[in-house]
């Protein structure tokens, strides 16, 4: 039986994480091919409902990426992502949805090889953590 | 429906070696809505850029994929080319499949299938990408430069000399800044002031520039090419008009102690004064803080004695508001005082000094007269011991980096002291020696063997007096971490270079980013080191991070061009990635409820208040509507708007919502049609 | 008012007069101290550099036992101790795998909730406004605070007082009515751990700091550490030999101090218990000496 | 209660209010509101341990808007509605009065929305002990056990909005829920639709609830919605130091940060 290859989708702000795998990619340095990229203007930018969708899509796995504190474009849209995932990662933990499945990093436009582990990290994690059954079993089929 | 058109690059082999690039072609081509899909070896080159014109001219195209290199590449070129074939350039977007793909995993089916993936999301994208329109912006040409200093000073002058309008604001009494208190200046030992004064003088008299000494910004809105400053010039008790400098009145004040802030406290001055004889504006200013006449309510001295009765006491403070176009923050540094190095006694021991203090001593206009005579008794040392480092990389004290300078004026501090005291002895204790720079290097070793400074390598535990005596307890960790003690007669620290006072609260109303030390970010650590974050907004000098003065210079030229290419145009192009709130039909209007908890989210103040009324005037519904001058496009107040009622052009719900539903259904395209 | 309170072996065995002037003038300010039920060895000053979990798990389970005791805070006068409780407590609150990692080895699932707080914190916030206004004897003289290693370091973690010249003890000695001098010892080494296998360094160390505080014409070194004091107290012999010089000068605790401005009964205090007596030179009440005296007036004494 | 209705009377007769929201006898032991128009009809008004529901939601409401200015009988969570919605921008000082009566039968009248703002510094607001235990019962539960226990409770629901329809604060006049482009929230109400609406509710309530409890009362189903919120309240106390409905000004903790909030789940 082949090994479980988790699918991952990263949601990351174009300035910072984007950037920074981009610099990943111009100094060649390898890594899973189980991620990909979703590119936003900015963390701020990113709605929680789009983490949902992921997990309602078939994602095993979510990553999260934008600008390190101090360091966003936009001065401050970071800060405001992170308040926002804060409460969010709370609300889904309390509510058993798997928040390990969901790796929330900075990555700087100059730490590619940064961006290469997370991402190394994630998919290695949630391959233990099998396929997002919960997810992939709940009931999508109709009315009570 | 739409008309898609697919371009897959090889890139040469960037993309081919690893990626079927056939193959993500064809898949493409099987997307519903896909009308044309074809690969090509250099999508980026003349053919590759006519072949996207071709099918757009020929396909009809309604919307355009390139599968290449990532859009932070190439994505100005191929927009550039959609315009030229008549198809808003908006219409075309990017799939990442080198960076983020071909160059970062193996050759193999999983790189092809994710190079699918993305092109498959950007295809549903594009599917909902709007046309938009550019943004025109005027733009006003006139620049303010923040801070009087030499990066001031050279950006101003350069600005005005490229026939451009200049409004400088410095917040003391004189322009000048810290190089204006250097005894000499490294390298050279040329003299600080002669170099300087004449640029001071430039300043002062160019048509070009509007000078506003011993005032502050009070409040700054608007955005690049349209800002509108608000200046507190504060109020000097001069008449500035009537008064011509003579002097009279700071020789006949009777208050004389109060320490002098240009002599870094070892000198003092009247209550009334000019900071230093070649001051720009030379003309005095009252401390109110220190006037008898206004802690007592008697004196007026300077008044009687004014033979053009040029004082004013009830002067008041200023607004003056103006439009410009663009900033160039020069606001500086400041060395750490204080009580920082208790360690070190710094202002319990007066012979305990900083290296600006030491600045003024080696001058010749300072209170010694250029001979270095210690604060306490105006002994001559015997033996000075200059500690580098005194507070920089220095984590536990919250100071990570190097200040950069002090390697270079500790060396230069030593030498002077040697010049000048024949038989005294100089010690330095140092971490690392850093001279990078021309001519640094040759500095230090003439420090070290012709003027035998000893470099002692090692810090410094503690200073401490005893009988009449510093003791200063270290370690030479060239002979294996050996403790050193020298009885010395005076210390110099060579202070940590930190952000000037109130650096983070200008920061704030500049909306410019600030790192943890609240130097200001530049845009870009290496492609942008003059920009900040906030469009038209520029850095000089030590404001964004510790600098010598061919550093600051350098870069208060690099800003003024800047300034120069923004001031070359008459109306500014703008992205139109912004912010917009809708607007439907009666009786909603928009689904904006007017909650306007996304204002306090927006980082540039870009959320209005918008009153809907009836055609007589009757209130309906007030809404939040977003400034397109303003907004920079972050998208965090659509992040926080429950009902939707905002979204962002360019990253819009409905084309984010498409890519995650796209990226991970991987099912035939086909099959659900 | 109820504290919770952890002695450790110092206060129990070598400075038992630290544990009885804590005690005294915690009584005389109406505060109740309770010791945490079934306390063990905080680890100090070896387990740590031995082996980090179990470093971690002594003073883990202090903080369980007191935690499950409901203490809010615990009194912790040792300075080594304080420094191990206040350290654990902070990784634990920043690892959680790690709390989870230690919380079964000490099978309880620690919260970490008890607040640490060294005798200083104490007396600055607990007994000093007890007994203000009511100060019996001015605790009238001019003396050395000298406040070791631990009390400030590592200051990323302790956050207490100024890393370089901490003022805390200095301010307390005020408040009784004593001269602190301003000296440039306060957290210089005195030799700590190396008291019994490195005497004559002990010597050198710990007499350099009595030296500096002679110089100053301090009478006495007042300390809150019972290591620090076993250093200054206990190898004077070690310390005279290194520097060639007597001294008189005694070493006392910060609650002592505190206790003879009470008006505490001396005995009380343990000021009988010292190695070097506990002496002050008679003078009219109320009166401290001006300034630092010459070497040569200050040695005959 | 003579208070309040005496009070009820003198405003409507004053002409200073056209309408007092309040509570009425409803069928059997129940209490309603009723809105009363005219001063003879004052006495209609009661108070007492059944008068439960956030009579706040009601100020938001087009119909009872048009009727003019409106007094409100206001509980504890009703005075924490008028000042998040005055926060909100959706009431203004001197739209409305506000009367809060006592269980004693005393009545405070308050003026402005800063004399709320001093009443609910110093009112404690109790937590139901049932309510209590069912939230530690749920927190001590393992990951996979809230997860049944959840996915057990949202497999009821039927998606008949009765939660937004009570709530105060879910006043928009056009919910995400309708919004079809993007069809955020599925339309069935299937196991995922249902998780969906119930994580984006807590959500847009997040920072805003004032945990009055209205929508766990009107639940058909008795989903225990107050969970939710109260996760997200403790969560934003303990985290950022705010609490919806203390203030009649904006302080959204979701739009809102301080650059040192911390997290220990960012790498």
């Amino acid at each position: 039986m082949p090994e479980f290859e988790p699918r991952i989708v990263a949601f990351v702000c174009n300035w910072c994480t984007y950037a920074g795998a981009d610099l990943t990619g111009t100094s060649r340095i390898k890594y899973s091919p189980n991620v990909e990229v979703i590119r936003f203007p900015c963390t701020g930018r990113i709605d929680f409902m789009l983490l949902l969708k992921a997990f309602a899509e078939g994602a095993d796995g979510i990553i999260i990426s934008g600008c390190h504190p101090n360091d966003c474009h936009y001065t401050s849209g970071n800060f405001h992502a992170r308040r926002r995932w804060i409460l969010f990662r709370g609300l889904l933990d309390f509510m058993g949805i798997d928040v390990e499945r969901v790796q929330f990093s900075w990555v700087s436009a100059a730490e590619g090889a940064k961006w290469a582990d997370v991402v190394n990290t994630t998919v290695e994690a949630v391959r233990k953590l099998g396929p997002y059954e919960n997810f992939r079993k709940i009931d999508r089929a109709g009315a009570v | 429906m739409s008309r898609i058109g697919v371009f897959i690059c090889h890139c040469g082999e960037n993309i081919g070696a690893t990626v079927d690039c056939e193959k993500v072609a064809a898949a493409a081509a099987k997307i519903p809505g896909v009308v044309h899909s074809v690969d090509y070896k250099y999508m980026c080159s003349d053919p590759g850029q006519n072949m996207i014109k071709e099918a757009i001219r020929e396909k009809n195209l309604t919307g355009v994929v390139v599968g290449a290199c990532s859009p932070r590449m190439h994505e100005p070129t191929f927009r550039r080319a959609c315009e030229e074939a008549g198809l808003n350039p908006f219409l075309c977007e990017m799939a990442n499949i080198r960076e983020h793909c071909s160059w970062v995993h193996e050759k193999g089916d999983p790189t092809t299938e994710k190079a699918i993936d993305l092109v498959r999301v950007i295809v549903e994208k594009v599917r909902r990408n709007k046309p938009l329109v550019p943004i025109k912006v005027p733009v006003t040409k006139t620049a303010l430069v923040l801070g009087g200093g030499i990066a001031g000073i050279q950006a101003a002058l350069d600005i005005a000399n490229a026939g451009h309008k200049v409004i400088m604001v410095e917040r003391s009494p004189s322009i000048g800044g810290h190089m204006s208190q250097l005894s000499e200046t490294f390298p050279t030992l040329d003299c600080s002031q002669c170099i300087l004064t004449p640029r001071m003088v430039e300043v002062a008299r160019h048509a070009n520039i509007t000078l506003h000494t011993y005032s502050e910004i009070e409040s700054i809105e608007g955005f690049i090419g349209n800002f509108k400053v608000k200046i507190r010039k504060k109020a000097r008790s001069i008449d500035m008009k009537a008064c011509t400098g003579c002097g009279l009145c700071s020789q006949k004040c009777p208050t004389r102690k109060i320490p002098s802030e240009f002599d870094a406290g070892l000198g003092t001055r009247p209550a009334i004064y000019v900071p230093f004889p070649q001051a720009v504006p030379n003309k005095p200013v009252i401390d109110r803080l220190n006037c008898t006449y206004y802690l007592k309510g008697k004196c007026r001295l300077c008044e009687k004695v004014c033979p053009t009765q040029a004082i004013r006491f009830d002067q008041e403070d200023e607004i003056v508001e103006a439009d410009i176009g663009a900033v160039v923050l020069a606001t500086g540094f400041e060395i750490k005082h204080g009580d920082f190095f208790p360690e070190y006694g710094f202002g319990k021991f007066k012979d305990v000094i900083d290296g600006m203090q030491f600045e003024r001593l080696a001058s010749a206009s300072g209170p010694t007269l250029g001979e270095i005579r210690r604060p306490s008794d105006g002994k001559k040392p015997e033996t000075v011991v200059f500690i580098a480092c005194a507070g920089s990389r220095d984590p536990a004290k919250g100071i990570e980096y190097c200040s950069k300078i002090c390697c270079m004026y500790t060396a230069k501090h030593a030498m002077l002291y040697r010049h000048k005291v024949h038989g005294g002895n100089a010690y330095i204790f140092y971490m690392d020696i850093r001279a990078g720079g021309k001519m640094y290097e040759e500095f230090v070793r003439r420090a070290i063997e012709e003027d035998g400074v000893k470099y002692v390598r090692g810090r410094v535990s503690r200073v401490y007096e005893r009988e009449g005596k510093l003791i200063v307890q270290g370690a030479d960790t060239l002979l294996g971490a050996q403790p050193v003690e020298i009885e010395a007669d005076m210390v110099v620290l060579a202070t940590a270079a930190v952000a000037n006072d109130g650096a983070e609260e200008l920061a704030q109303k500049m909306h410019v980013s600030y790192d943890a030390h609240k130097f200001f970010a530049e845009a870009h650590p290496k492609l942008k080191p003059v920009e900040t974050n906030t469009a038209g907004i520029f850095l000089a000098g030590a404001c964004q991070a510790p600098k010598d003065i061919p550093e600051s210079v350098a870069q208060a030229s690099g800003a003024a061009s800047k300034v120069g290419a923004l001031f070359s145009q008459d109306e500014l192009t703008r992205e139109p990635v912004i912010a917009v709130v809708n607007r439907s039909a009666p009786p909603l209007y928009s689904t904006c409820v007017g909650c306007f908890l996304c204002q306090a989210a927006c980082p540039y103040q870009a959320i209005e208040r918008e009153e809907i009324r009836t055609r007589d005037g009757k209130l309906i519904k007030t809404v939040a509507k977003v400034n397109p001058g303003l907004c920079q496009g972050c998208g965090t107040c659509v992040a926080v708007c429950r009902t939707k009622a905002i979204d962002l052009q360019g990253f819009s719900n409905e084309q984010v919502f498409a890519e995650v539903m796209a990226l991970l259904d991987r099912s035939e395209p086909d099959a659900g049609i | 008012m109820k504290l919770g309170f952890y002695p450790g072996c110092s206060l129990e065995g070598s400075s038992r007069e630290y544990n009885e002037s804590v005690m005294a003038v915690a009584a005389g300010a109406g505060i109740e101290l309770e010791p945490v039920p079934d306390w063990n060895c905080c680890g100090a000053t070896a387990a740590h550099n031995m082996n980090r979990e179990l470093g971690l798990s002594l003073p883990a389970r202090i903080l369980a036992k007191a935690e499950a005791a409901g203490m809010k805070e615990i009194v912790v006068p040792c300075a080594a101790c304080y420094s191990r409780l206040k350290v654990t407590r902070h990784e634990l609150l920043e690892d959680e795998e790690l709390r989870r990692r230690i919380s079964a080895i000490i099978e309880y699932d620690l919260r970490c909730e008890p607040e640490i707080i060294n005798v200083l914190q104490f007396l600055d916030s607990r007994v000093m406004p007890a007994i203000e206004g009511r100060i019996k004897s001015p605790f009238d003289r001019r003396v050395a605070c000298y406040y070791g290693c631990l009390l400030v370091r590592p200051h990323k973690i302790l956050k207490f007082d100024r890393l370089e010249d901490p003022r805390s003890m200095d301010e307390i000695i005020r408040r009784i009515g004593g001269d602190p001098i301003d000296w440039a010892f306060k957290t210089e080494c005195c030799g700590a751990g190396l008291s019994v296998s490195k005497t004559e360094l002990v010597g050198r160390l710990s007499g350099r700091i009595l030296e500096d505080a002679r110089i100053r014409g301090a009478e006495a070194v007042i300390v809150a550490c019972p290591m620090c004091h076993s250093n200054l107290d206990l190898r004077r012999g070690a310390i005279e030999k290194a520097m060639n010089r007597k001294y008189d000068m005694p070493a006392i605790f910060i609650t002592q101090a505190v206790g003879l401005a009470m008006g505490i009964d001396p005995a009380k205090l343990g000021l009988n218990r010292h190695m070097v007596p506990v002496k002050f030179r008679e003078r009219p009440a109320g009166k401290v000496p001006a300034g630092p005296e010459s070497p040569a007036a200050a040695g005959e004494v | 209660m003579d208070e309040l209705r005496k009070k009820a009377r003198a405003l409507l007769e004053a002409g200073e209010v056209r309408v007092v929201i309040g509570y009425g006898g409803g069928t059997g032991d129940r209490a309603r509101a009723i809105f009363v128009r005219e001063p003879e009809r004052a006495d209609e008004l009661i108070f007492d341990g059944r008068c439960r529901q956030n009579l706040a939601i009601y100020l938001t409401r087009r119909e009872v808007k048009e009727l003019g200015k409106p007094a409100i009988v206001a509980t504890l969570p009703a005075l924490k509605t008028v000042l998040q919605l005055a926060g909100e921008f959706q009431i203004a000082e001197g739209g409305l009065v506000v009367l809060a009566p006592g269980a004693d039968g005393s009545l405070i009248e308050f003026k402005t929305f800063a004399d709320i703002e001093k009443y609910l510094a110093g009112a404690a607001s109790p937590i139901d002990p049932a309510e209590q235990a069912e939230m530690d019962r749920v927190r001590a539960m393992s990951p996979d056990e809230r997860w049944k226990y959840w996915l057990g409770q949202i497999s009821r629901c039927i998606k008949c909005y009765a939660c937004r329809q009570a709530c105060p604060m879910c006043y928009c006049p056009r919910c995400t829920v309708e919004c079809n482009q993007p069809q955020w929230i599925p339309v069935p109400s299937h196991e995922l639709g249902n998780l969906e609406w119930n994580v984006m509710r807590a959500m847009h309530l997040a920072g805003r609830c004032v945990d009055c409890g209205d929508c766990s009362r009107a639940c058909p189903v008795g989903i225990p919605l107050y969970l939710l919120n109260r996760v997200l309240i403790g969560d934003i106390e303990s985290n950022f130091h705010q609490r919806a409905g203390m203030k009649a000004e904006v302080d959204y903790a979701l739009s809102t940060f301080h650059p040192d909030d911390r997290e220990n789940f960012i790498r």
